[in-house]
């Protein structure tokens, strides 16, 4: 139904504008600065305090979760008055109240998976930010072969048993909570799989920061010793955890390409903008470098290509049409731009991109060749391009398996 | 931007693929090309006529239905999945569109009604070289006896061989190179001192030379401003560009279902050839890259109903990532095809000949990269 | 041992050298025309009569085929009169007196696998150019599964009986005989096949030239209806065909290894030379598309790259050096190289390079699109690109088959 | 062309190979990093010099072994196999060869003999910007009392945090771009007037930025021609560029082999990854190129042995090709490795961080693309 046709929803409109006007705080109206983002949890610091204010009031909105159900402390808002939310929160340019692996991928599966009670526990601390969620999916031995984990979960009666070790796991030193794929039938791979949820201050689990080649430590090892797990923290059902696994990996990447990776930063200039001053310019502003222009352009079309095939597809998901085979290839697009754009990046900057640290670079240099190495794990977090190209192939394509 | 097709134009696109699949099928071109057409179809333009698809850009009030052109590319990218050659895009969106955008209401009302009922056909003539480039019109306009007099020679001017009305970029003043300078004419066929040069194609369109040895155009022929017209010229090239773009996307959506289809149904060493992995990854790969360039096409034809300022930009992504596609698809359409696709009696070749063609027309993929970059101000 | 060291080698070279100069007429000195090119056999016209002489004198000699025995027609050289006469024949830019599969393809495995009787009665029509041979190996079914082949050979006991059909045998419509891949075994794959050889002026061979997309037939469908062939032309062991078929594929590869595909014709220049007529250059020289020209260097590195490529191989392989896993590159390498520039070559001649026939286009602009066209067999011809990969990797790089 | 190594060759080449794989492994490597050496390893470039290769390409006059290009070419490769950090590039190859190619007696007899035996280092410092641009040098020259004065900086000078002396192109006469003016000079580290700014670099072998105020250089420490030093510049940087590309393509191959490795060992959905065939065949793309690679990097060496006139051609192919290959065989190497690529300590990142860095040293595949179509003339 077209903006201004019901009058509820102009009505609706009219009270949240009001309402923003009067509790988004002036500085969360600002660009996000990446250290003041708030991902919530126990050992959130709020740097800056109006996001833990912000946070605050948005919350008891429930208005971090919009279209959870108010019965978990949700926003209990229609699709069309979420609509009218988030285009109120873009007016005024309000910051994130909350960034949240719980709310963007644990959430949705609970509301489809979980029983009543465990609803009531953990959605509305997700909610209000008051526990940071941790995925812990991925293990040493399996990689791209997710089913294949090892991580053991035993019936003790009273209680599970794990024991196990994931690997890759975001920000697991930072966060309270992890849900977590575990093995509770070994005579069955996919079927052999459960979807458990346990606190981090549980005894006997330990979070090790992995430093990556980028310098940065964004991913944990986390290793589990006869961890002690209450009964009725197993979602769905027993040997149940690989359709909830699935799903969740659906809103994992939907997340990405809503976004792509290393989305351009607000006040970043293109690429070539920044070459004429590495490179050059001509008298009528061409860079002086051909080859490096010509690459440049190709980088830029690849770019807009993306974006429109994103901003493509979303409008025709709104209109109801069906996008499944356009959101099939986002990922890998994805992958492959950011990849493409961030290696061109240290290219265009020349000697000026190869500077790991110190004197004789600006910060944004440095930062250059971080961004390429740390973006050569996006055709690997999440299911490597390779994997992405199999499901292409046969669930889009149609294309058989390879018989032995 | 608007990437949903309404109604109406869905119904076009399926009338048009209809149409296309049956009446002007790669069993029918195939037919054309055993028969030395060399692209001439006048009776499949006759009932392209009746379905009014000349008129699609045409106003309403000269005779067309001014549906637009998000509908006219579904159209064309129709007309591309079967190859089929007709004046659709030269005359019914290129000089629809000369005439739209720079003709005068005289001129107007005497073209667009004869193009709309599919009376007349016309051909863009710019380039005198061997690659695309509109400012390096050097053929001479020189003012004599209140109109011009037209010398030079127009090279590979598509549907140049039938084509009832020419529209010629001259110049008036500057030298090649210049854009300013440059002026558009009409001239008909049957024109003193016009000689007109049939050529066989790769492509089995056929197109043309043109000698103009002191051809008379009166003022009233001239299209848009005298010593002005590189504008003009490059907005009806860009919608040339869109319309190829959209042919070439259908093109390649063609030629990679036949591919498709082989990968399901032939078997090599005990395996049907589409579950190796290779081919897999590689056509998974051919699927991203349609997608992206159909979201390019779909945008720059969205770019033009809505009479954005990005058009020139988003008509040179367009032309470079459809020319990029096809030059893959049709060559892993033979690749994959293996020896079969090279033989003549496959549609394989029909795919790659055609491409190379339209991938050259009104620039290729470099021509647009430069051209993309230049727009931006790099 | 070096040149000159050996007085022997020396006394050869003069008298090769004086033959030659006696020999070989002089229109057998000019650049090669490719329609007076000689293939030999029952149909060869000799269109330049002179072409006739010298393939009489040198087979005469046995020098169509130098190293073979003497006992067979050859000329019994050695290895190191053999690169003596090749370097004379080179000196005086020798036309190729015979160009013929006999002797690159046939002639070899005969020596090694064929029976004394068969020797005798092949070996030297082929030396001669007698008779001219094509090779009876792609199916219409089995592609570049080779050992899929199904054309049928019956033992009739005073003969063999054959029934099917061959695909892609060269020039078969120009051909006396043909060498035959043949099933002579249904219930095992590899070792049911044998090496046939007959006439095929026999009853019951149809060759029907195959239209490319480039318009020319350089290949035909061949048939074989109840095509009787007398015992003694099996070739090795009943059964034992494949091990013959492998060692030719061997030396068909090693012989477009050492061309290349489409090598450069005497006095066609480069690629970037003919670029300056069809894209101007400015006034320092350079072509006026930065982009087109950028590629086009490109292209002349490949170019160099996989020449030199062939040179080292040629070098170390003449210094007794392995030289296999070069070697294994060398096709594929071929096929891409080629396949680059007779598309970029298309490119560079742009409208000029889109006309098919008749007015309006030079002889030389037409040839380009026909041999881009027909280089998009050199990926599929002789074992296909992806064929050469998989060998590739697990021949020369060991990786290993995937489990079933 | 020679590409077969003589049984010196090979014995220098195993040699190398066993004293780079023994003592400057890939282990150590990830100690001298840890320690934050940045590159500086003064004890393993002493046992360099016992085994004489800083006097490889040294005349045997001057103390060398005048061993020969195709020689160092064997040590360059093994020691990009482990990524050694040493002087070896750039003191032993182009410091020496400018001595060779450019110095009177006087200066060969007193800076080559010290570098033979490892008593000093050298640093060739050219460009002043971002991007490699010989021509494009401005730091002036002034001649003031018998010698010059230069002022102006030089950036991302490769061993420029430790070299002894430095051999650097100031202009004489005319501007930035000019290939006429250019003039190299030595100056010696502990010169006044000279600011050495040690950067930390992504490659972890340290570089540094120069700047030159008024430094004072007498007409004695002039190498080659005054304001003709282009030409021997441009012959320095091409040893510079054949000598990386072979530590590229020792770099290429020991990620390969890496890779190679892993593909044979890790296991997915129950089967050695390198079972799969996408993983297959890029793994023999790759295994061409090195191939390739291989016989222009070898080409390059044999054509300065030989003194022959393609030597410009043949290092600007040579380093493009090695280019390309390390950029694209350390993505590779991540990639096909996964998760555990991406960790520090695994070496996979080292292999990336270094080729970015040589990719770049003395131009990098465009540069060089552009600079082999001008040498051919188009």
């Amino acid at each position: 139904m077209a903006d201004g046709m019901d009058p509820t929803l102009d009505q609706f409109r009219a009270e949240t504008r009001a309402w923003l006007e009067e509790n988004c705080p002036a500085s969360m109206r600002t660009p996000q600065v990446e250290d003041e983002t708030v991902w919530g949890g126990r050992k959130e610091k709020f740097k800056n305090p109006d996001s833990k204010l912000w946070l605050e009031r948005m919350a008891a909105k429930g208005w971090t979760a919009p279209t959870w159900p108010k019965a978990y402390g949700g926003g209990g808002l229609t699709k069309e008055e979420n609509l009218i939310l988030q285009q109120e929160l873009k007016r005024i340019k309000a910051r994130p109240a909350l960034n949240s692996f719980g709310l963007w991928m644990l959430g949705p599966v609970l509301l489809e998976y979980a029983n009543e009670e465990q609803k009531q526990k953990f959605l509305p601390d997700i909610v209000k930010g008051k526990i940071r969620w941790c995925q812990g999916y991925s293990e040493p031995g399996a990689g791209s072969d997710l089913a294949g984990l090892q991580t053991k979960c035993e019936d003790k009666g009273d209680h599970w048993l794990v024991n196990g070790q994931k690997v890759w796991t975001s920000y697991a030193d930072q966060a309270d909570w992890i849900f977590c794929l575990v093995r509770t039938d070994t005579s069955k791979k996919h079927e052999g799989i459960s979807f458990l949820l346990f606190d981090m201050e549980s005894e006997g689990v330990e979070a090790r920061p992995i430093k990556l080649i980028s310098g940065s430590s964004p991913f944990c090892e986390t290793f589990f010793n006869d961890v002690k797990v209450p009964k009725d923290h197993l979602v769905g059902r027993l040997n149940g955890g690989w359709e909830i696994a699935k799903r969740l990996l659906q809103y994992e990447r939907s997340n990405i390409s809503a976004t792509g990776f290393g989305a351009d930063r607000a006040g970043t200039p293109p690429l070539y903008e920044r070459a004429k001053e590495y490179v050059g310019t001509d008298a009528s502003g061409k860079l002086l470098d051909p080859d490096l222009r010509m690459r440049l352009a190709d980088l830029a079309m690849d770019d807009k290509a993306f974006k429109l095939t994103v901003a493509r597809m979303a409008e025709q998901s709104k209109a109801g049409e069906e996008v499944g085979h356009t959101a099939s290839i986002v990922k890998y697009a994805a992958a492959k731009l950011n990849q493409k754009k961030t290696e061109m990046t240290v290219e265009t900057l020349g000697y000026q991109g190869l500077g790991w640290e110190g004197e004789g670079f600006t910060d944004l240099e440095l930062a250059s060749n971080k961004a390429m190495l740390r973006a050569k794990a996006n055709s690997i977090e999440g299911g490597t391009s390779e994997v992405n190209l199999n499901v292409i192939a046969k669930r889009v394509l149609g294309l058989k398996e390879h018989k032995g | 931007m608007t990437f949903v097709l309404t109604e109406e134009q869905n119904m076009l696109k399926e009338a048009a693929q209809d149409f296309m699949s049956e009446r002007l099928s790669l069993t029918h071109f195939r037919k054309q090309r055993n028969a030395g057409a060399n692209g001439k179809d006048p009776e499949s333009w006759g009932a392209m006529a009746e379905m009014g698809w000349y008129g699609v850009l045409v106003p309403e009030e000269f005779g067309g239905s001014e549906f637009g052109y998000v509908g006219m590319g579904q159209v064309l990218e129709a007309q591309g999945r079967t190859l089929a050659s007709s004046p659709l895009l030269q005359t019914a969106m290129v000089g629809v569109s000369a005439l739209v955008l720079g003709g005068t209401e005289a001129q107007k009302s005497t073209v667009l009604p004869k193009i709309a009922e599919g009376k007349i056909t016309t051909a863009l003539a710019v380039d005198e070289h061997a690659h695309h480039a509109p400012a390096n019109v050097a053929m001479t306009a020189e003012a004599a006896g209140g109109g011009y007099t037209l010398t030079g020679k127009k090279v590979f001017v598509p549907n140049g061989h039938f084509a009832d009305l020419f529209i010629i970029a001259a110049r008036t003043s500057g030298s090649a190179g210049d854009t300013d300078g440059i002026t558009l004419f009409m001239v008909p066929r049957e024109t003193d001192g016009l000689t007109i040069s049939e050529l066989s194609t790769l492509d089995y369109h056929g197109a043309a030379n043109l000698e103009l040895n002191g051809v008379v155009v009166p003022a009233a022929d001239v299209l848009g401003e005298v010593g002005g017209g590189f504008a003009l010229l490059d907005s009806v090239l860009d919608r040339g560009r869109i319309g190829a773009a959209a042919e070439l996307l259908g093109l390649s959506v063609a030629a990679f279902e036949l591919t498709h289809e082989y990968l399901q149904t032939r078997k090599q060493f005990g395996q049907l050839i589409g579950s190796f992995q290779s081919l897999q990854h590689r056509a998974a790969i051919m699927f991203s890259e349609i997608e992206q360039t159909r979201s390019c096409v779909a945008g720059a034809l969205a770019a033009l109903d809505e009479g954005r300022d990005d058009v020139a930009q988003m008509a040179s992504l367009a032309k470079a990532k459809a020319s990029h596609l096809a030059h893959l698809v049709t060559n892993e359409t033979i690749q994959m095809h293996g020896g079969i696709g090279m033989t003549d009696e496959h549609d394989a070749g029909f795919f790659i000949k055609r491409a190379r063609v339209v991938e050259a027309m009104f620039g290729g993929e470099g021509f647009h990269k430069e051209r993309f970059a230049s727009l931006h101000g790099f």
